[in-house]
This record gives structure tokens, sequence and C-alpha cells, in this order.
């Protein structure tokens, strides 16, 4: 029979576990979190982490006092051996309950005040000089349009730093939610409604953000990322989505990729400046500018767009972009030809 | 029941509820004649007297017909906590969807939202007898919102739908045609649900894909084909 | 009744509750109160979808006030016919119960026959359950308190029919009683419906 | 209220041999007997946990990691909508409804509920319910809408197949159950009190009953109507909620929480009704401010009907909307508060025993106060801009149905065992098995605060790699197994305790409302002789006299003090018994009639001639069953009244 540990031996073992617990639990936290809520880079932003931290520390102090007090209870007032006869049959105390209805009141009319300015602050018509965008959500994908620019693009927005950015929010299917955490709360997309919402993003970056309502099979697949670049960066990207789509060189892959595409089915639903005018998928005229494809669930490399064309159903599930069964080398001329519509 | 059986000593005689059918009666002809005089609607007047009339109307069959004025108060509280959440129920979701401000305001149509509008469609049917009785194929309504929401409308037009590609055939007339699939069938239900099944095993190339459509699919869409005029 | 059953005869003449209130009589306030709910929530939807359909027929191409008002009048009528037949049961003549009671049913069948031809008029002119809104919320509010009108004639010619074998006594009154709430309740949903889907107009 | 005065027991009638077996399958079938049908309720919902439990394990396994290959993405949303809709619907509430039959009738001092035939229909529609929305697995096509089935989703060209049928039809099912149930108990309870019971003088778990019954029966028919019009969008080509058909998505979101948010209220109150009982056993002393606890559910119910656009604050129904509906939530959380306060104050001062029910009633104290907290967080609608459909709600909203509902009635299993079986619970696999649950739900519901402010949409059945979500989800996940082997040593415990537990006696926790006079198990008519009552919690007093203070001398735990029932238990003999009503088959063939009604639907879109003969069917199963049931008499014609003829009953 092994020698059993010691009491003490026991309670440094315990305690080098509940260290190594505590470091992993830091190394967790540390984590890079994209999407997280708590990192505001807009006013809006600000307005609602100043509410999540008021309510926060108000709810803390409360779980404290009250917890503290029911843990006090159960230790104190435990039933001893010892105890003969019932305790003090006490039925109530009506000055308590009047105290203990009316201090959780006076806090919440001290969360309620600032609620109420900001909710009329934060959904306040959005000032006159803010950049105009449409946000329309269809299944499983974000579409861009600005209308003052005449630019349209998917599931990547530009914004430029500082300006508000005004968004109307549309659908073209069923009920989305339009959100990108670090700039602001969300804003559901509802058919049949136009819901506005309106913020500045304040520093230059990418930030995810994805679908918040639940729409159907994907609904986890539909992300977008939002780039908010200086102004003249942002005027320089409007000028490349204006400009007409580059010409492929006669002869060139992408070339045989432009009479692949125009002799498929890819025309009906895609629009290409001057090759197609379909209204179903995304604008791929300058498709080959974005980093990211199929509403951010896979990189813009060829390689991704390669594994995209030849099944999408199978990257995206339930996608309504159908497998077309195209060849190999249809699959890569098609490549060719978006990544080279910059 | 004792308490109830005391208070039935005191329900009103026959003559007593001929009497209440008689204000309800008047009442009634009231509230059609002041449908009727239009100053009244002009005024903005016809809805409150209309709804106080109707109130007064519900109150007396409620009271004596129904005995809440001389049967147990319980009565009263038990359907009255229905009534009154019933009415504030109503009132609030006219008040959240704007209807209490603004009434009867039809909805902005989007220009993004495909639009089928299923009575035009059917104005253009007039007249129109399909070839085949479409019940038996399948389900033309479910046909015609699955051509909209699943992309098919990204090449093809159709008779009472707006928008529409023009990559695919125009679907109008579909069953006056000879033939699908540029001439390789017949034109017959069971030809067009093996052309939608998949396409390009029967016309290798074509632009049409193959969308993975299962069999009920596929039944309402050649249904909805066949019904165009 | 559990309780009325645990005692001979002689005891439960009246059922003992704790309110005194008969068990069949709160369930039928309880469920009428429910009911408000019900038709409360159809009559919201119809208030909202109001004036929203994309296309015809709308409201004032199709409804017929005056042909409306004569079978909202029989339905009032029916409510009085009704009280005259629980007033007949409770002095404890069956025949005056028969009586009323086959006057009630009867023209609650008018209305629902009004009802009836109202619809096919609709239908021929073009108003459908999916034409437009108002053809959908009409019918299915309309629908529902038609359902509930049906529902209800039958309930009053099981009475009769059970009158007329002697099966309703003076003692029995209650489950005239019953059928007449819920008549009545038919009747001010319907007085509620008319103002609002006929009447009002915007 | 009390009018009039029950009489103390008659003896009556001799009952006559039953026409039906008291034992086996068929007279589970066809009984109408309260308790045997609270246990029906609370076993069936148990076997819909243990489902509903492994459809969270799945999601969870494929939540472990990123990229998850478990199950694929349809799949995954048929769990979480069977998940949620199983839980809520064939898990909670059923599990409510079980108490509300098997105890508030013996608090009360009734023989049986008011109308035990429409108690069985109650029962058999849910049970058909469950079956029919859980068809769907059978083949393949599961509900997938989410729990709250937004519209436009769920209309036809979004969702093809019959998942949300399913959905559709069951839940209308499920609705007829509700209501009839809660017509049942709320005429049990306002006139089947005994002689004495005031209003006032209730236990607060039949007050809470109450209220929850009150709420069944307003928010009911609101989801009927909205499941009504989407039946009809779906099969009859209306446009309610279809935008291109100029209807409304929103209105449908309008009703779903119109009913979605009393919804939540009938969950958590029956099992703070729970706490209330077992709070003051076990600390000896009586619920402090039993009025305030009374008007604080009253208070919550009311509120519950102005709080749901709450759901909403993303959907843009304007400021002011928002700021109303803000205040009114928060407004709830007063009364909540003063239901916890009241809490602490019964066991401050107390003597109290920590049974294992004791230990869930603490849990649920400690677990349902970071659940209210952290609902505070998203009365606020900016803030919950941010945690609207994130993990942060599945955080707060499993803290109060797991924390709060599950874990009170937990309590309430292991308080009320010794009352339904004559056994004792093991007390040590009891609290093996609470410190397992408290161990597994923080394990799993904790994280998600973080994951959900870390931006994890709730409802996704994947999520990438560099998200920073990985290392909590394997944490939930881990959770969620200790949650499952927490289950599995109750389901132990039960099997155990049920053939090996001590024998009981008639008040083994020294309690203080009526159940605890009557044997353990009951005799089927519960009470030989009604109790009158005098008093709040009329069985202590009785008990030990006065009003309790007088017992200085801890009282005998397993023998009851001389009560009402003296002579009841053990003679058995048949004169001292009132008759009770007889069982009944029609309730079982009305909801079957339901079901065939429902299921014929589903053909409607492919087959219509199905449709007609399956409906036509499940139309001639109801209609008999009802005219059935008309003619048959609540008692075997034996008796003289029954023989006397009560005419036409209506409706029962």
């Amino acid at each position: 029979m092994s020698k059993l540990p010691s009491r003490a031996s026991v309670f440094r073992r315990v305690l080098v576990a509940l260290g190594g617990l505590l470091i992993l639990l830091l190394a967790a936290c540390a984590q890079e979190s994209p999407q997280t809520t708590i990192d505001p880079q807009t006013a809006f932003g600000d307005d609602i982490q100043y509410l999540l931290k008021l309510t926060f520390f108000a709810a803390v102090g409360v779980f404290i006092l009250v917890e503290g007090f029911l843990i006090f209870v159960v230790f104190r007032y435990r039933a001893h051996a010892s105890e003969t006869g019932a305790p003090a049959q006490v039925h109530g105390n009506t000055r308590l309950e009047v105290i203990w209805t009316i201090i959780p009141a006076v806090m919440l009319i001290g969360i309620a005040v600032p609620t109420t300015r900001i909710i009329f602050d934060t959904q306040a018509p959005a000032p006159k000089d803010s950049l105009p965008v449409t946000v329309i959500g269809h299944q499983w994908w974000w579409e861009f349009q600005y209308p003052t620019l005449g630019v349209t693009t998917a599931n990547e927005l530009h914004l430029p730093v500082g300006q508000t950015a005004a968004f109307s929010l549309e659908s073209a299917d069923v009920q989305h939610s339009f959100w990108l955490p670090r700039l602001g709360g969300k804003r559901d997309v509802i058919p049949n409604h136009v819901n506005e919402l309106w913020w500045a993003a304040r520093d230059v970056g990418t930030t995810p953000g994805q679908c918040a309502q639940y729409c159907g099979t994907s609904h986890a697949n539909m992300r977008m990322i939002a780039v908010v670049q200086s102004q003249a960066d942002f005027s320089q990207w409007v000028q490349a989505q204006k400009a007409q789509p580059a010409q492929p060189p006669d002869g060139s892959a992408a070339a045989a990729g432009r009479a692949v595409f125009a002799r498929s089915a890819c025309i009906g639903c895609h629009t290409v400046e001057g090759v197609s005018q379909g209204k179903v998928g995304p604008d791929l005229t300058h498709v080959g500018s974005r980093t990211i494809l199929a509403a951010g669930i896979i990189s813009n490399t060829p390689e991704d767009m390669a594994r995209w064309l030849k099944d999408p159903p199978a990257v995206k599930p339930g996608s309504l972009m159908p497998n077309l069964h195209l060849s190999d080398d249809d699959v890569n001329a098609l490549v060719a030809y978006l990544e080279s519509l910059k | 029941m004792a308490a109830h059986v005391s208070g039935e000593e005191h329900h009103p005689s026959e003559s007593g509820y001929i009497r209440v059918a008689i204000a309800l009666f008047l009442f009634t002809t009231i509230e059609v004649i002041a449908f009727y005089v239009e100053p009244l609607r002009l005024l903005d007047l016809l809805a409150p007297i209309l709804l106080l009339l109707s109130a007064i109307k519900f109150a007396t069959v409620g009271g004596w017909y129904m005995h809440l004025k001389f049967d147990s108060k319980i009565f009263m509280v038990f359907f009255g906590v229905g009534l009154a959440l019933a009415a504030t129920v109503i009132l609030l979701l006219m008040t959240l969807t704007s209807e209490l401000d603004r009434p009867g305001k039809p909805f902005q149509t989007i220009n993004t939202q495909p639009t089928l509008q299923a009575v035009q469609a059917e104005e253009q049917t007039k007249g129109f007898t399909p070839k085949y009785d479409l019940k038996s194929i399948g389900n033309v309504e479910l046909g015609r919102e699955f051509f909209v929401s699943r992309g098919c409308t990204g090449c093809h037009q159709a008779p009472g739908i707006q928008g529409g590609g023009q990559i695919g055939p125009n679907q109008a007339h579909f069953s006056e045609r000879p033939t699908i699939a540029g001439g390789l069938l017949p034109n017959t239900p069971e030809a067009v649900e093996k052309w939608l099944k998949n396409p390009q095993a029967i016309k290798p190339g074509t632009l049409m894909p193959d969308l993975s459509l299962n069999e009920d699919q596929i039944r309402d869409l050649t249904a909805f084909l066949y019904s165009l005029p | 009744m559990a309780v009325s059953t645990a005692a001979p005869h002689a005891v439960t003449e009246e059922e003992r509750t704790s309110t005194g209130l008969n068990h069949r009589m709160v369930l039928m306030w309880t469920f009428l109160g429910s009911e408000c709910m019900f038709f409360a929530s159809l009559i919201a939807n119809f208030q909202v979808q109001r004036g929203r359909s994309l296309n015809g027929p709308y409201p004032d191409e199709l409804i017929n006030i005056p042909f409306t008002s004569v079978s909202t009048f029989s339905l009032l009528m029916s409510s009085l016919m009704m009280v005259l037949a629980l007033a007949a049961i409770q002095r404890g003549d069956v025949k005056g119960l028969r009586i009323w009671l086959l006057a009630t049913a009867f023209l609650g069948s008018l209305f629902l026959g009004g009802q009836v031809y109202e619809f096919t008029g609709f239908v021929q002119h073009g108003l459908k359950l999916s034409t437009n809104l108002f053809g959908a919320s009409f019918f299915v509010l309309t629908g529902f308190h038609g359902t509930h009108v049906t529902i209800g004639v039958i309930w009053l010619m099981s009475l009769y029919f059970a009158a007329k074998r002697g099966r309703i006594q003076q003692r029995d009154s209650l489950s005239v009683e019953l059928a007449g709430l819920y008549w009545h309740f038919v009747d001010i949903v319907w007085i509620a419906i008319f103002t609002i889907v006929y009447l009002l107009k915007v | 209220m009390a009018t009039l005065i029950r009489p103390m027991a008659q003896p009556v009638v001799t009952a006559l041999p039953r026409p039906h077996a008291e034992t086996g399958l068929w007279s589970w079938i066809t009984t109408v007997d309260h308790k045997r049908i609270g246990i029906l309720y609370g076993s069936t919902a148990f076997i819909l946990f243990i489902l509903g439990g492994i459809e969270a394990l799945i999601m969870r396994m494929q939540l472990a990691t990123p990229n998850g290959q478990v199950v694929d993405a349809d799949t995954f949303n048929q769990l979480f909508t069977m998940h949620g809709t199983t839980m809520i619907f064939l898990v909670v509430m059923p599990l409510s409804v079980a108490f509300f039959n098997y105890i508030v009738p013996l608090q009360i001092g009734a023989r049986d509920v008011a109308f035990p035939r429409l108690n069985a229909l109650s029962y058999w529609v849910f049970l058909f319910g469950a079956i029919f929305i859980n068809l769907g697995w059978i083949i393949g096509q599961a509900p997938d809408a989410g729990w709250f089935a937004y519209a436009n989703l769920t209309e036809r060209p979004y969702a093809l197949g019959l998942n949300t049928d399913f959905w559709v039809l069951g839940l209308q099912i499920l609705g007829v159950a509700s209501i009839l149930g809660s017509l049942n108990f709320f005429v049990t309870i306002v006139n089947l009190r005994a002689p004495g019971m005031r209003f006032m003088r209730m236990p607060v778990f039949v007050w809470m009953t109450l209220v929850t019954n009150v709420l069944m029966l307003l928010a009911f028919p609101v989801i009927t109507v909205a499941l009504t019009l989407l039946l009809f969008d779906r099969f009859f080509f209306t446009h309610f909620f279809v935008p291109s058909g100029g209807g409304d998505p929103q209105l449908w979101v309008h009703l779903f929480w119109i009913f979605g948010h009393p919804e939540v209220y009938i969950l958590i109150l029956p099992a703070m009704g729970m706490v209330s009982q077992i709070l003051p056993t076990f600390s000896r002393k009586p619920l402090f401010g039993h009025a305030f606890v009374v008007y604080s559910g009253i208070a919550i119910a009311f509120l519950s009907f102005g709080v749901w656009a709450h759901h909403m604050f993303a959907q843009g129904l304007g400021p002011t909307a928002d700021a109303a509906f803000s205040f009114s939530t928060m407004l709830i959380a007063v009364p909540t508060g003063v239901k916890i306060f009241n809490w602490i104050g019964t066991m401050h001062g107390g003597q109290l025993r920590f049974k294992t029910s004791m230990l869930f009633a603490i849990g649920f104290i400690a677990m349902f106060i970071i659940g209210g907290l952290s609902g505070v967080m998203h009365s606020s609608p900016p803030a919950d801009l941010q945690q609207n459909n994130t993990y942060f709600i599945v955080a707060h909203f499993h803290y109060v149905l797991f924390g709060g509902a599950l874990m009170g009635i937990f309590g309430g299993i292991y308080y009320w065992f010794p009352k339904a079986t004559g056994r004792m619970p093991n007390e040590g696999l009891g609290k093996l098995h609470f410190w397992l649950t408290m161990l597994g739900m923080n394990l799993t519901f904790f994280p998600m605060h973080w994951t959900g402010l870390d931006g994890m949409p709730r409802r996704i059945y994947t999520y990438p790699a560099n998200m920073g979500w990985d290392f909590w989800n394997m944490v939930d996940t881990v959770g969620a197994f200790t949650i499952a082997l927490s289950v599995l040593v109750f389901i132990y415990n039960m099997m155990r305790s049920l053939r090996h537990g001590e024998i009981a006696g008639n008040d083994p926790w020294d309690g203080r409302t009526l159940e605890w006079s009557i044997p353990s198990p009951p005799p089927h008519y519960n009470f030989a002789q009604i109790p009158v009552v005098t008093s709040l919690d009329d069985w202590w007093h009785k008990k030990y006299g006065g009003h309790g203070e007088a017992a200085t001398h801890g009282a005998p735990v397993h023998a009851p003090m001389a009560g009402a029932s003296e002579d009841d238990g053990h003679d058995g003999h048949a004169e001292a018994h009132p008759h009770m009503p007889d069982p009944s088959y029609w309730p079982i063939i009305m909801a079957a009639g339901m079901f065939f009604l429902a299921l014929g639907l589903l053909f409607l879109p492919t087959v219509p001639v199905g449709t007609y003969i399956i409906c036509a069917f499940g139309f001639a199963l109801f209609v008999t069953a009802m005219y059935g049931w008309c003619f048959e008499p609540v008692n075997s014609p034996t008796v003289a009244d029954a023989a006397a003829g009560h005419g036409m009953a209506g409706g029962h």
C-alpha cells in the first residue's frame, strides 16, 4: 500500500493546480477577440460602453451584497444539534419590505435616466454631412450601396475615418441584423422596413462583424468586415470602384475566364460592368479588390476562390449559388478572370 | 351556486329583457345612421361616436343578458381582466405599428424586395385556361414564390413578376411552346420535371444550372410554369 | 364534478365551493376572459393590416352596410331569445325553453347564412383569402367569429334535442345558462367586429 | 370569499368495484386522478428533458472547437430550435404542471381538481403535441427556424420543407393543452379550497400556480392567433407576414413576444412558488412577508404583459417605444428583488437544515440573482444593442431557466418525493447531484457571458478559429457534460430511492402545509376528512398549537402529530372513502383526434386527398369523444345522484 500524501503536500498540489488554472485562464483572456463589444471605436459605442459599465458595476455591487448576505445567512443560521424547539416565528416586517422596494427602484432610476438620454441621442436623425450607405441583407451575404457615390460592393464595407456613416438598412429576403460590434450596437434588418443607424468610426483599421439575427441555414456564415480608411484612401477606393473593370488581354487566362463567365449561368445572377447585369448575387465588377469571399468565410486567394467556384454549397451550406459542375480548366480560367477584376 | 341562485331573483324580468333589446336595436340603428352622416366623418367624430355606442352595446349585453350586473362580482373580474388586457394590447399594437397616428399607411415597397403580386398575375391569367390540371402537378402559389425567392428571376422573366433577367427565355405563354430545352424535349409536365431536375444531363453545357431542387420544388415550379398565360 | 358527487344528492343540490360559485360558471367566465385575448389578437391584426393591401378589391368596393346591419340585428335579437330561453327554464317552463332555443338557433343560422352570402359575394368580386391583406385579415377575423357562431348553434341545437327528450329540467338551468353566456359573448364580439370592420372607415 | 363551508367528510355511498383495473397500463391511460396525471406529466416531461439535453450536448460537441464537424448546418439549426422548444414547452412548463397536478389539490385540501377529465385531456393533448413536434426528427425535418421562429424565415419560400409545419401545428396542439390545464387549475384553486382557506391563507406555491395559470390563459390565445396567421400564410397563401404581399414580418415578432414574455414568467413563477415552500420548511420559520411575496408575484404577472418589446430593442421601434419598454422592464426588477429579499429574510434567524431540496432552493436564489442582474443589464436598450442575440443573452436566460426554474423544480422533486412515493430520496446522492449541477451549470453558462461580450452571436453552427472564443466554448462543453453527469446521478438516485429509500412517513420534513397531514403516498381520495383551515401554514399550527411559537421541545420529525387524519391510511376501508370520479377513455381519444387533425394538414400542399382523409378521421374521433364525454356521467351510474341525471352536461 502506497503512502498517503501528507495534508501539506495535498494542499501544495491543489495550489499548484489552481495556479496553473489561473495562468490558463489569463492566457485565454489575453487572446485576441476581434469581434469584441467592449472595445468601442465610435461615440455610439462609447455611450453603450458607459451604460454597460454603469449597469455592470451596479449589478456587481448588488451581486456582492446580496450573495454575500445569502452566504452569511446560510452559514450563520445552520441548524445545530443542540438547538431545541423552533426559532422565533417571524412573519415579516413591513418597514423592511418598503426599504427593499424603494432602494432597487432608486437604483433603477439611476440607470433609467442616462439610458433615456442615450436612447434619444443615438436615435436622433443622422448629422447632415454624413455619408449615406444602404445596407441590404441577403441570405447569406451583405450588399453595400453608396447612393451618393454610385458604388456597390459586397461584404466589405469601406468607410472614411471620422465621417459619420448613415446606414439605411433593408432586407432582400428575411430578417437579418447588421452588427459590427466594435463600431456600435446592432440594428435589425427587416423586410419592408427601413431601419436607420449612424456612427462615425474613430480609428483606421479593419474590424469584423456578422449577422446577428438567425436567418436560415448559413446564418453563421453571414459575415462581413468594415474597412475604415483615411479620407484619401477612401477616395482612392471609391475611384477604383467606379472605374470600368479591367479588360483582360486577348489570349490570357483571364480572357478565357471572361468567356466562361459569359457563357455560364454566372451572368444570370452577377453583375460585372459591361458583361452582365444579374441582380441576385453580389456585384463582381471589382471582386478582385476585395480581401474576403463568400460573406467573409474564406479569404480572396486563388485557391479559396477555386474551392468556392467548384462547389459553393460545400463551402457555405445552403448557398443560393448552385454547383455549376465547372471543369477544372473553367474554374482556373474563371479564377484568373475574377482575380483580375481589381 | 347559492349566491348565484339568490342573485337570480334580481335578474330583470322578461319585459326588462325586451326593453334592453329595444335599446340595443336603437343603438345599432344610430350607429348605422351615423355611418351615413357625412359631416361626422369630416369632423373626425365618426370613430369616437361609433366606439362609444358599441361600448355601450357591449356593456348592455354583458350587464343584462350575461347577468354581470347581477351575478357575483368575481365574474366581472375574471372577464374584465381579459377584456381590459385585450383592449390594451390592441391599442399598444396599433401605436407601435403607427396605426394610430398614421392610419392606413401602406408599407413603402422597397425596390430590393422582389415583388410577387399574386393578384396581378391572376388578373393576367383571366381568360387563360391551363393546358393541364395544375393541381395534379403541384402547387402554383408555392412555385411562384419559389421562382421569385430562389433566383430563377436572375435569368427569366414571367408574367406578373417584376424584374427578371433576360438570359433565359421569358416564360410567358409557356404552355404554348411545342418544345422545351431548345427543342430537345417535348413540352409535357414530365419532360419539364426531368429538365428541372438536371438540365446539364439533358443539354450539356446549357446555361441553366442544376439548382439541386427536390421533387416537391420541381413539381411546384412545373405547375407554376404551366399556369403562366 | 368531484365535489358534487362526493355526497348524496340532497347535499349536492347546490355544489359547495369556496366561492359559492358553480365550477362550470367560473370555468365559462374564465374561458371567455381568455377568448377576449383571442379575438383581441385577431382584431389587432386586422387593424394593423388595415389599408396595407397592395391591390384591390378594397373594403369600400365590397362592404354592404345595410345588408350586414340586418344580419347584425338578427344576431342581437338572438341574444334576446337566448335570455328568454334561460328565463323560461329557470321558471321550469321546458316548452318555452324549447321554443326560445329554436328561435335563438334560427336567428344564429340566419346570421351565418348572411355571412355565407357575404363571403360568396366577396369571392365573386375577386376577393379571396390570398388576394390581399384585407381579404386575408377580413376572412380570418370574421371566419373565426363565424366558427364560434356555428359551434354555438350546434350547442343550442344539442340543448334543444336534450330538452325535447326531457333531459333538461328546471334544476339543469345551468346548462342553458352556460350556453347562453357563450352565445352572448359571441354576440358582443360581433358588436365590436361590426363597428371596427364595417363601420369605421379611414 | 368562503361563503359556504363544505361539511366535514360525509361517509358516502360504498364504492363498487371500478369498471377498470386499478393497476396496469389501462388504469394509467384512463386515469382521471390528479396524482397519477401529475406523475404522467412529470415522467413524460423528464424523458423529454433528457431528449432536450441530448440535443444540447450535440450542440456543445459541435461548438467545442472552431469549425466543428460533428453535425452539419441544417442539423445544428434543427437542434437549437428543438432544444429551445423542447425545454420551454415540453420540459419546464409540463414539469411545473406536474407539480400543479400533484401538489395543488393537496395543499388546498381538495380531493381532486375541479374537472378531472379535462385534466386528463390536458395531459394527453400535451403528450400528443410533444410527439407531433418531435415527429420531424424521424423524417429528418425537425423545426429549424429558432424557438421564436421569426417570420418571414418561416414562410414558404424560405422554409419549404415540413420543418416549420411540425412546429406550427405542434405548438398549436400544445397551446390547447395549456389552455385546458390552466382553466382547470384556475377553477380548482378558486373553488376547491378547504373551508377556511382564504386567498391569503393559501400557500405561496398555490398562489404562484394561480398567477401562472392566469398568465397562460391570457398569453396563449395570442400565440394561437399568431400561429394561425402563419398557418394561413403557409397553407392558404395569405400574406400576413409576407413582405412581397405587403405583409409585415415585424407583426409576428410583436405577437410572438406578447405571448413570449409572459411565457418566461409562466416558466419561472411555479419554481418561485416551490422555493417559497421549501425555504420555510427547512428554516423552521414561516415565509418572511408572505403577503409581499404573493403581491410581488402578482405584480410580476401584471407587468409581464407590458414589457414584450424589450425583446425588440434592435428592431427599430423608435426612441419613445424603446424608452417606455425599458422603464417597464426595469420596473419588473423591483418585485423580483422583493421576492429574493423575502427568501433570504425567511432563512435569517432560522434553523437551516441542508437537505437536498433546501440546497437546490438556495442554489435557485444564488443563480437566479445572477440571471436577474444580467437581465437588468440588457433592460437598457442601447446596451442591449450589443447583447441582444449574443451568447450573453444565452447565458442570461440559462441562469434564469436552468439556474432558476430547473433548480427550483429539482428542489421541488426532492421536497415532494417522499409525499409522492412514500420513500425518502437518498441525501448523499442528492447532494452529489446538487454540487455537480452547480458546478456544471456555472461552468457551462458563466463563460457564455464572456463569449457574448466578445461578440459571439447565438444560433451559429460554427465559428472560425481566430475569434478568441475557442477556450470558453471548450469550457462550456465540459460544463455541459458535467450537467449530463449530474442528471445521471439524479436518475440513479430516483431509481434507487424508489426501491430502497427509507420509508418516509406522513411528514418527514416537519412540513407546514396540508399535504404533510396525510399519508405518503396519499390515498386515492387525498383527505378522508376535508380539513378546516384556520391560518396560514395550518398544518404547522395544528402540530405545534397556537402560532407555532409554543414548540419548544424539538418535534419528532417522523411521527405526525395528531391532526385531522387519525384514521386514514391504515384500514383503507371503503366506507371512509369518498367516491371519486371514474376513469374515462374519452380524454385520450379526443387528444388523438386533435393529433390526426394536425397530422392531416401536413399533407395539404402535396397530397390534398391525404389531408381530407386523415383530418376526417381525426375529426370523427374528436366529435365521437366529445359526445361520448358529454353523455358519460362523471361517476358510475350506481351513484344515486348520477342516476337522477345531470342532464346535458355541456362541458367538463
